[in-house]
């Protein structure tokens, strides 16, 4: 029962590391249509960042500065890269990929010249270090703040995407640009908004991570990109809500599957995609994948 | 462009000797995740190669030059770099972290008959792989041994191996069942799956085994996590826990649990117990700016097998070998002995815990283990027949 | 009113416009004839800016080339492109919210819903699944939403039936009133009933200008540069001219 | 830049097939000069580092063109390439060190297996389309990635990787000396990739792939079976992938668990598009050019002119995965389309 | 009785009574929507028979049913008595179908004479034919693909990417591609096709109408079956034998155009002013 009850929490905890890196993503892939490789160097980076300013200060105060300095740092580079490298190859899709690959591999190797190759490790306030008691199951605290996060990030960006027109100016500019700024809108400005708040959302998850692991290392976003994309095409690019179902349905599988053997564990998540993917045909929204 | 034969690369053969001096070819990483063993690596490298030349860099008459390639820890990239060196005429090539690499060159050494010493990579299966190949650090097997001795009578006992789901993770508790198992303890293992994103999964099998004694086997990145786990889910409490004592920059890495657990150290600053080599080999890498960590000393012990061997000739390669074979001689950790039979380095290994807390952590020695004691087993056959030679 | 200057446009290496020149009356409709490929969709969008052009196309007065698109669009041009440019993804609703003025939003809706029903009954279905005739409505919809200071209308009648294509017509004549339209048609009935004044094009160059009436009045000319002769008796074709000038008028 | 292409399409050299064998008439000739180009290889043509080298560029050549088949030919983005990459490099050595077989006939085998493969996936995998075709071969991939990590090291060796039995491999193919007839053999897989690639390019198959890529309802009601086209193009990649895993195993002596890493099928997604995808040239030069710097950059990255540098510069040129990626940036920039489609003045995509 | 009428204008030979298209009670729903409702059409070998109705009537999507890229809902579809509702469109293709798009749907990225050589080598070779790697694009294939450029005025523009066109050239080219497949058929195969065209003159030059008009009526003397969805009523009543009516998804008539222009439904809700 305890087990149940831990395996059950701390897959939340990982399906909400899930979504953390995958909102982003499913944000600039899908309503940009921007194949980001280069979003888990904006995950490390943010994790960086947030891990030195927090290393300064120790302490809850420094535990969420730190979290906003990793949040701006990934909204930072996003906006900038979306004005030095995305915006100038707009329907060139392909360069974009080559663009965001190198990116991708540049961005870590540069973390690595700055912080060194060896992990950095991130000390937790004690509130946050230890775990709370739950019917006999020891439950790190750190998982309850990544799931409250997560949820909160979820609500915003519906709110934001829902209210907002940028959302349906970016994915309508996705489709025919001429015809969007022939209405006079400039899609640029939305373009840039959307990839900067995917950024922010990278930022955090970064950040978060290094909690999570109690520690940062510059390849921790590219590790987690693969992961990212399966989440995003199972719920459905685009799909913030789609995004957060797949995120809990891989962390849930991946943690029992990870208790029942450790090479079911290991194949459990791209079982799982293939088996999604090509039984249903469909994404978990129901979406055409 | 002149035209040649298209073998004429190994016209250069030997080239690198003439004028008494001697090319030693250096394959390690110097990029990548692996870069900051392969730059510990080198630093004793090259501490070595001064202590031995008086800060001449001549070594019995012959000006040794260090030809260093960063193999980027791609095997591909090593490869090409050994078939490089010894396109240039090398006769001695030496280094690499990475395990698979290790075996790659040695197989690339071996194939082109030059004595190829390899690094700090651990697999037990570089011993007695080819005649070519020797090793001037140690092997998972002794890291197991010397675990073995901190428990006392092991019969009965129930220990757990926590490992990677990977060729490091599994031989490693083939391992431990092979030497803990050897004297009487039931082994069972908790193996983790490379992709695991949260370990409560595995302390929760842990803590259902109740095992005497846990032996953590870790590759892995992210290490902080799995300590981090282990001590709130109570597992460090619960039983006694031995791992690996990794370089310095790793130490934080157990956060709070630092102070639970019994370190195996291949080699840890001042585990020499300040004897001639090692205060040498400190003294050079903290004058250049440099400082010593875990395997400073396979690159000191490296120059010295080097030295050994270009003392017995600068190219005959069988000379060299036949040099090396059974040699035995002091070093930065003490005695080390290369078996003839299949080359493994005997060497002394160590105890530690570490003191302080937090993020400063001082490793302090227990006690070191005798060379013989963590001996792997002598291959019943030879590994070799006078095979390639 | 809107003034062309010796525009010209080079696509893929190859010139397309050489210099056209004609401007559009402050009010009405100015039909833009010709054959296939003679350059009217370019014409249209190097007044959108979609083009790189040179010469002067001047709005009021304003000079428009060197301006990004979407502040041409700012000024008052509203476009309906032949490929219609329906965002096929999105929802009926959805492409009509986009073009929404700031000002005001929903003033336009009752009148586009009055002329295109359909529109109001599809709200939730993605554009891309409507029929041609009704991603045509669609595009047509879209612009009368905003307030227009130009309308460049690139074949609106183009897959309506004739039915809706004369209320199409009537509501240009409407719209013509007051907001100048530069009007690309091929159906020449639709041309005679809105269009005062015709520009004809021929491979990239201005082959006439002046009143709709005496160009089509003249079958002699009408052969040689549309190469019909509206003479040759046309049952249909006269009927619907006929229905359309009713609508029209009525 | 011009005039050096505009000789190249006209004259003597008109034919397209004249020039392309001219070229590898050059790549043969190769290890027979003893030329040094200082900067760009540190020794002479036929050292065997250097052959060594550029046989890697030339496998990476041929398995660019092989992943551009499917991706730039025919519209299909698969991200499980290196799993064929794996399979033909692992099958080999597994049937060689495991079961005894000799080598060509391991690679026979190997070969073999991979076509099954390549039949069995492709037709499974093709009944989803776009991003999820993707996904699911990349499922796929990392499905085989982890079979060769931790499925059972005691044949694969796990993350160490399985060194190929070197009693097996024929005399003329081991020591540094031979380096030159690897490097032939290399270039006789490229010489066949090409054949292959460019044959089916101009072919009716051919025309019907770029067909797919541009319009497949298109296609479709023109009565052509858009599912089976793809799946040759699928299954005609996936074994001249397998078949570079050969190559590539026998220039590194040993299998190495990173072909089957998502990020090498990355890597020649790069290659492609770095080159120019869907061009005749354009995924071998791409190939040849991220092969060189793949293992040339550390050169540049370790190299004293680097090591002079202040701390600000040098961090981050120490780096050649930073250099690489910068790399990929500024050929973006200056070379939009890939490279064949910048300096290739007007060489336009493949069209038979 | 709607082959008589065929018959009786004598296009249908008399050895082949079996119509060339039948639709049985063909119905498509969709997103809660009943786009088609139970059509039941028979078309006989050789005619030429007009589709029309208001906007959003069904037409297109009746083409896409008998084309197969859509799946009905219910109901048969029978070419040449043989039922080809369960294949998929390329397997219909060689059953007998051809079509053309209502929004022009060629290949951008080819030039304009790759089109029409695809189509005809892809009529040439038979099912798997063209899957044979060492198949090349025949002379044959070439000649007729550039037949079809010639008659569709096309042959200046070969060598241009099909995506450089003007609208008009694209919608040119729809008929060109349709044309070579033709083109390259035996001539009975080419007599037995029966061909969809969704609104072959929607944006087409006033001056190509009549041209482009001759052009499908030599088609039709071709001997094959023609199914024409047109807004342009003067082509519709120039070329149509019969005119079929959908409205709101179901078949309001089908009969000889006279018949059809008195028809007063047909008045109101489809050409808005009484004729
Ligand atoms: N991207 C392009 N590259 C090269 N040529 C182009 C391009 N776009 C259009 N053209 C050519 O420019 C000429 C004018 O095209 P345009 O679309 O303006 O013709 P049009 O008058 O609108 O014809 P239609 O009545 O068929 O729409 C045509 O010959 C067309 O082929
Ligand atoms: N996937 C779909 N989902 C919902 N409605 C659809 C879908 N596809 C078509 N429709 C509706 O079915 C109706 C018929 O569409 P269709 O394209 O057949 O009309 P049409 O007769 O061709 O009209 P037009 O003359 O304008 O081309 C339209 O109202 C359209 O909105
Ligand atoms: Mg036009
Ligand atoms: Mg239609």
């Amino acid at each position: 029962m305890t087990t149940v009850l831990l395996l059950t929490a701390t897959g939340l905890g990982v399906a909400a590391l899930y979504f953390l890196v995958a909102s982003g993503l499913t944000l600039i892939f899908g309503l940009m249509d921007v194949l980001n490789f280069a979003h888990g160097a904006f995950v490390g980076l943010g994790g960086y960042v947030g891990w030195t300013v927090a290393d300064r200060l120790p302490g809850s105060p420094g535990l969420v500065l730190g979290l906003l300095a990793g949040v701006a740092a990934g909204a930072a580079t996003a906006a900038v890269t979306e004005l030095a490298v995305i915006r100038p190859l707009y329907g060139r899709p392909l360069d974009q990929v080559l663009a965001t690959v190198g990116l991708g591999l540049a961005i870590p190797a540069l973390l690595q010249a700055v912080w060194g190759a060896d992990a950095r490790t991130w000390t937790l306030p004690g509130w946050l270090a230890g775990t709370v008691g739950l019917f006999g199951a020891r439950i790190p605290s750190v998982r309850f703040l990544l799931i409250g996060l997560a949820m909160a990030l979820l609500l915003g960006l519906r709110l934001l995407l829902g209210r907002t027109r940028a959302g349906l100016v970016v994915r309508a500019g996705v489709e025919d640009r001429e015809m969007v700024t022939a209405l006079g809108i400039d899609v640029r400005r939305a373009n840039l908004a959307v990839f900067a708040l995917g950024g922010a959302a990278a930022g955090l998850g970064g950040a978060l991570f290094g909690l999570y692991q109690g520690s940062v290392s510059p390849g921790d976003g590219t590790s987690l990109l693969v992961y990212a994309f399966v989440v995003v095409v199972l719920g459905g690019a685009g799909s913030i809500t789609g995004t957060a179902l797949a995120a809990v349905a891989v962390g849930l599988v991946q943690q029992y599957a990870d208790y029942a053997s450790a090479s079911l564990g290991d194949e459990s998540v791209v079982i799982l995609l293939a088996a999604v993917l090509l039984l249903r045909r469909r994404n978990l929204r129901g979406r055409p994948a | 462009a002149g035209c040649a034969s298209p073998t004429g690369g190994g016209a250069a053969s030997n080239a690198a000797s003439t004028g008494s001096s001697v090319k030693i070819g250096i394959i390690t990483a110097e990029s990548g995740p692996y870069a900051p063993y392969g730059e510990e690596y080198l630093a004793g490298l090259k501490a070595g190669l001064s202590y031995l030349s008086n800060g001449t860099d001549v070594i019995d008459g012959h000006k040794v030059q260090l030809v260093i390639d960063d193999d980027a820890d791609s095997p591909a990239t090593a490869v090409a770099d050994a078939k490089d060196l010894i396109g240039q005429g090398v006769d001695m090539i030496g280094g690499t972290v990475d395990s698979a690499i290790a075996l790659q060159v040695a197989a690339v050494a071996a194939q082109n008959k030059v004595l190829y010493i390899a690094g700090p990579a651990a697999v037990d299966s570089l011993d007695g792989l080819n005649r070519y190949t020797f090793r001037s650090g140690r092997e998972s097997y002794q890291d197991i041994a010397t675990a073995g001795t901190f428990v006392g009578d092991l019969t009965g006992k129930k220990v757990v191996v926590l490992a990677q789901d990977s060729e490091f993770g599994t031989a490693n508790v083939a391992g431990v069942k092979a030497v803990l198992g050897g004297q009487g303890a039931s082994v069972s293992s908790v193996l983790v799956p490379l992709s695991a994103t949260d370990f409560t999964p595995f302390t929760a099998k842990i803590l259902a085994a109740k095992p005497d004694l846990l032996f953590v086997a870790w590759a892995g990145t992210n290490a902080t996590q799995m300590w981090t786990t282990l001590n709130q889910q109570g597992v460090l409490s619960a039983t006694k826990v031995v791992t690996g004592l990794a370089n310095t920059a790793t130490y934080p890495a157990t956060g709070p649990a630092g102070s639970k657990i019994e370190f195996l150290a291949h080699y840890f600053p001042g585990a020499g117990g300040g004897n001639a080599y090692e205060a040498a080999m400190t003294k050079t890498v903290t004058e250049s700016g440099g400082t010593v960590d875990l395997f400073t000393p396979d690159g000191f012990t490296a120059m010295q097998m080097f030295a050994h061997a270009l003392e017995a000739s600068p190219t005959d390669v069988s000379a060299m070998i036949k040099a090396l074979e059974g040699w035995s001689f002091a070093g930065v950790e003490g005695q080390y002995t290369v078996r003839a039979a299949d080359h493994a380095l005997l060497q002394p290994e160590f105890e530690a815990k570490l003191t302080g807390s937090g993020t400063s952590w001082i490793p302090q020695l227990v006690k070191a283990v005798d060379p013989n004691t963590i001996a792997p087993p002598v291959p019943a056959t030879p590994a070799w027949s006078t095979s390639g030679s | 009113m809107l003034e062309l200057e010796d525009v010209r446009v080079r696509l893929g290496g190859s010139a397309i416009l050489h210099g056209v020149s004609f401007t559009v009356a402050a009010a009405g409709v100015t039909a833009l004839l010709g054959r296939n490929g003679v350059g009217k969709t370019t014409t249209a969008k190097s007044v959108l800016g979609l083009y790189p052009a040179t010469g002067s196309i001047r709005l009021d007065g304003r000079e428009l080339i060197g301006l990004p698109t979407h502040a041409v669009a700012r000024l008052g041009i509203g476009y309906v492109p032949e490929d219609r440019g329906v965002f096929a993804g999105l929802t009926v609703a959805e492409n009509l919210r986009l073009a929404e003025p700031r000002e005001q939003p929903k003033a336009g809706y009752p009148r586009v819903y009055e002329l295109f029903p359909v529109l109001e009954a599809r709200a939730a279905q993605p554009a891309g699944t409507l029929s041609g005739g009704e991603q045509q409505m669609l595009a047509i919809g879209r612009i009368l939403l905003r307030r227009n200071r130009l309308l460049v209308v690139d074949e609106p009648t183009k897959g309506l039936s004739p039915k809706v294509a004369a209320e199409v017509a009537r509501a240009l004549k409407e719209v013509a009133e007051t907001v100048p339209v530069l009007l690309i048609e091929q159906n020449l009935s639709v041309v005679r009933t809105l269009a005062g004044q015709a520009v004809v094009l021929d491979t990239g160059r201005v082959a006439h200008r002046g009143a709709t009436r005496d160009l089509l009045a003249d079958p002699a000319r009408t052969n040689a540069l549309l190469g019909v002769s509206t003479a040759r008796a046309d049952p249909v074709r006269a009927d619907t001219a006929r229905a359309d000038a009713r609508g029209g008028t009525a | 830049m011009n005039t050096l292409t505009s000789t190249w399409r006209r004259g003597p050299l008109a034919s397209r097939w004249v020039r392309a064998g001219l070229v590898f008439a050059v790549l043969y000739a190769l290890p027979y000069s003893t030329l040094r180009i200082p900067g760009v290889f540190d020794g002479p043509l036929d050292a065997p580092g250097v052959l060594q080298l550029l046989a890697v560029c030339l496998v990476f050549a041929g398995l660019a063109m092989s992943y551009d088949l499917l991706f730039g030919h025919t519209g299909v983005m698969s991200f499980g390439h290196g799993m064929f990459v794996t399979g033909g490099m692992y099958a080999t050595t597994i049937l060689v060190d495991h079961a005894g077989f000799g080598l060509w006939t391991s690679a026979a085998i190997g070969l073999a297996v991979a076509l099954a493969a390549a039949v069995v996936l492709g037709a499974v995998a093709l009944r989803v389309e776009g991003i999820g075709f993707a996904m699911v071969t990349l499922a796929f991939g990392q499905a085989v990635a982890i079979l060769v990590v931790s499925g059972s090291p005691q044949l694969t060796g796990g993350e160490q990787g399985e060194t190929l039995d070197a009693g097996a491999v024929p005399a003329v193919l081991s020591g540094v000396r031979n380096t030159a007839n690897l490097y032939w053999i290399a270039l006789a897989y490229l010489a066949v990739c090409a054949l292959v690639v460019w044959g089916l390019a101009a072919s009716m198959p051919g025309r019907v792939m770029r067909a797919l890529r541009e319009n497949e309802r298109r296609v479709e009601v023109l009565g052509l079976n858009p599912y089976l086209f793809k799946l040759l193009a699928f299954v005609v990649a996936g074994v001249l992938a397998a078949g570079g895993g050969v190559v590539y195993l026998l220039l590194l002596g040993g299998a190495t668990p990173t072909v089957s890493d998502s990020n090498f099928t990355l890597s020649l997604l790069v290659m492609a598009v770095l080159g120019g995808t869907g061009r005749r040239w354009g995924a071998m030069i791409g190939g040849v050019l991220y092969g060189y710097a793949g293992q040339s950059l550390t050169r540049v990255s370790g190299s004293s002119a680097v090591a002079g540098l202040p701390g600000v510069l040098r961090g981050p040129l120490e780096q050649p995965l930073f250099l690489l990626g910068a790399a990929f940036v500024l050929v973006v920039f200056f070379a939009p389309g890939g490279l064949t489609g910048r300096f290739g003045g007007r060489m336009r995509r493949e069209e038979a | 009785m709607e082959l008589r009428t065929a018959e009786a204008r004598g296009t249908v030979p008399a050895r082949d009574v079996r119509p060339a298209l039948a639709l049985a009670g063909l119905g498509w729903r969709v997103g809660g929507r009943t786009v088609l409702d139970e059509v039941t059409l028979e078309v006989g070998p050789g005619e030429l028979l007009a589709v029309i109705g208001p906007n959003g009537a069904g037409k297109t999507s009746l083409f896409n049913l008998i084309s197969g890229l859509t799946r009905p809902s219910g109901g048969r579809i029978l070419v040449h008595g043989r039922d080809v509702t369960a294949l998929p469109a390329h397997r219909r293709v060689r059953a007998g179908l051809g079509r053309t798009f209502q929004t022009s749907s060629v290949l951008p990225g080819l030039t304009v004479a790759e089109n029409a050589q695809l189509a005809a080598q892809a009529a040439l070779s038979g099912p798997y034919g063209s899957l044979k790697p060492w198949g090349w694009i025949g002379p044959k294939a070439r000649a007729t693909a550039a037949d079809a450029l010639a008659r569709t005025r096309l042959d200046a523009d070969a060598a241009r990417r099909a995506g450089s066109l003007s609208h008009g050239g694209k919608r040119k080219l729809e008929l060109a591609i349709l044309l070579a497949g033709q083109g390259a058929r035996p001539e009975s195969a080419a007599a037995g096709q029966v061909l969809l065209l969704d609104e072959p003159m929607a944006g087409m030059a006033v001056e190509e109408v009549p041209e482009l008009t001759a052009l499908i009526r030599e088609i039709h003397a071709g001997g094959a079956t023609i199914l024409m969805v047109e807004h342009h009523m003067e082509v519709v009543l120039g070329l149509a034998e019969r005119i079929a009516v959908l409205h709101h998804g179901a078949l309001l008539a089908c009969d000889v155009p006279e018949a059809i222009t008195e028809n007063a439904v047909v008045r109101e809700a489809y050409l808005g002013e009484p004729l």
